[in-house]
């Protein structure tokens, strides 16, 4: 990780964050309080073109997406340890948000994750429904040197 | 995470403070939710408040309706703010909770 | 650019694509004779992951996305002149493939850009009409850097 | 590019050969079609070994009916690969031109 990363993770809290054109990036660590800095960050996504009319209810989505991934990142790519990164890098475009989630944990094959059950009796297991469901496109991948992205899109338009 | 609770007679309607139930506080609504679950019977959430739920507060709130439906007591939602709705439909929890537009029909509904 | 890129250009033709986990990429002159080169990338990228089952109609559909792009970058970016650069990345997902297409002309606000007409009338401007229906996601970016990115997403399962 | 010309009588059925019509090939297309324009008047483009046609292509299809058309001929197309007629119907151009299957389909319908 390079300082700089770690640079704007520290200011985005205060100022708006570090806008590289329609990029912006955030680094954020293992740890569930992130969670609100990551819906933040993609609020600020959302706002950074001015002819990006994202509806409000596709930003909450996006929103929520967000939450999920971030939250199994934490709770079981990293098994709810402490003191590992999460960077959260998001593309703005005039017809929609690309979010690239990255860490170094245990990499999902989301092929053998069991739908959810909705009849009540299971109180987890909808994570990752609500992300395939809250936008238009996710994926998951692992490059060579073990770096993990969850890749999410969300049009602006629905 | 903080709950408040108003007692109508046999009902106990507790509203959530904050207006995020996600990961980070579920923990902390558990807690303070296992006195309740374990002195009362006919609970209803008062969600006006909360703008955002996670998977993890939708499981929460199924973990307090079968631990009341165990003792034979039942939870009410009411209020519920549009994305929360959102959600509770996307992962079909409008067919398990009985969910109502506003606090008095959620009491009213025990009687 | 670096040399690593260009490199990576001139072996594409006779290797499998240099490949960085899932990632791929390639560097085209702004020559249409490049177009068939941008599509054999495509059909590599898409058989990139063992688990990819991209259906051939899916990839005969980016590739249809692909050449589309290159061309409008060619002709009305770069307005034609070659020895200039389009820099394709692609990026392939169990559950889809994404391509970002980087060059350094003159941007394109598509909200701007008329629909075609579909009368016989016009035997132009069918291109970003055709490139928004092969795809799942286009959308259109520049960086500070005056870097622009026409990023297409192509979802495995139609 | 390269275009094999056979005549049926008054027809004239062009073959592209190559597998691809696109933007890098047009112009020769274009070039190559331009004598046979201005010497025929009933044509039929057999694109049974074009594989992949992108919308310079289509253009340039359209721009050959045109031309046959203002002068009182007219263009037949035949044997389109499926990712071809897949673009023919996304640009609606299906109801421009009338395709056939088959090289004698396309051919008899000018009797
Ligand atoms: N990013 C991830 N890294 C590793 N494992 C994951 C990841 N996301 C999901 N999983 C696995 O998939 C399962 C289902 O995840 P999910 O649908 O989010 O429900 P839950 O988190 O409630 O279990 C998890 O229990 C975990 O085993
Ligand atoms: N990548 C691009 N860069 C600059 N201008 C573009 C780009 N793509 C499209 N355009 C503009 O949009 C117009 C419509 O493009 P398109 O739909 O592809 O049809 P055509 O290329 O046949 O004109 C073009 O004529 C050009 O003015």
């Amino acid at each position: 990780f390079n300082d700089d990363l770690t640079c704007v993770a520290v200011r985005i809290g205060k100022t708006p964050a570090e806008k590289q054109g329609t990029e912006m990036r955030i680094l954020l660590n293992s740890d569930l309080r992130e969670l609100e800095r990551g819906r933040r960050f993609v609020r600020e996504a959302a706002g950074i073109l001015p002819n990006n009319r994202m509806a409000a209810e596709s930003v909450s989505q996006l929103q929520l997406a967000v939450t999920e991934a971030i939250t199994n990142i934490i709770e079981h790519a990293y098994g709810g340890e402490g003191g590992n990164k999460i960077e959260v890098v998001a593309e703005s475009y005039a017809e929609g948000i690309q979010i690239a989630l990255h860490h170094w944990g245990v990499a999902v094959d989301p092929s053998t994750v069991p739908p959810p059950v909705f009849d009540g009796s299971s109180e987890g297991g909808f994570g990752m429904f609500i992300i395939s469901n809250s936008v238009d496109f996710v994926g998951y991948s692992t490059d060579e040197q073990k770096r993990n992205t969850i890749l999410l899109i969300k049009n602006s338009k629905k | 995470m903080k709950l408040n609770q108003v007692k109508y007679n046999d009902v106990t309607v507790v509203t959530i403070k904050g207006d995020v139930l996600d990961a980070s506080v579920v923990g902390d609504f558990k807690n303070e939710m296992t006195p309740i679950l374990k002195s009362e019977y006919h609970v209803v959430f008062d969600m006006s408040n909360v703008e955002f739920v996670d998977s993890s507060g939708v499981g929460a709130i199924l973990s307090c309706l079968r631990t009341l439906n165990a003792e034979g007591g039942d939870l009410k939602i009411c209020s519920l703010t549009k994305p929360v709705l959102a959600l509770f439909e996307l992962v079909r929890m409008h067919k398990i909770f009985d969910i109502f537009e506003n606090k008095d029909l959620a009491v009213g509904s025990f009687s």
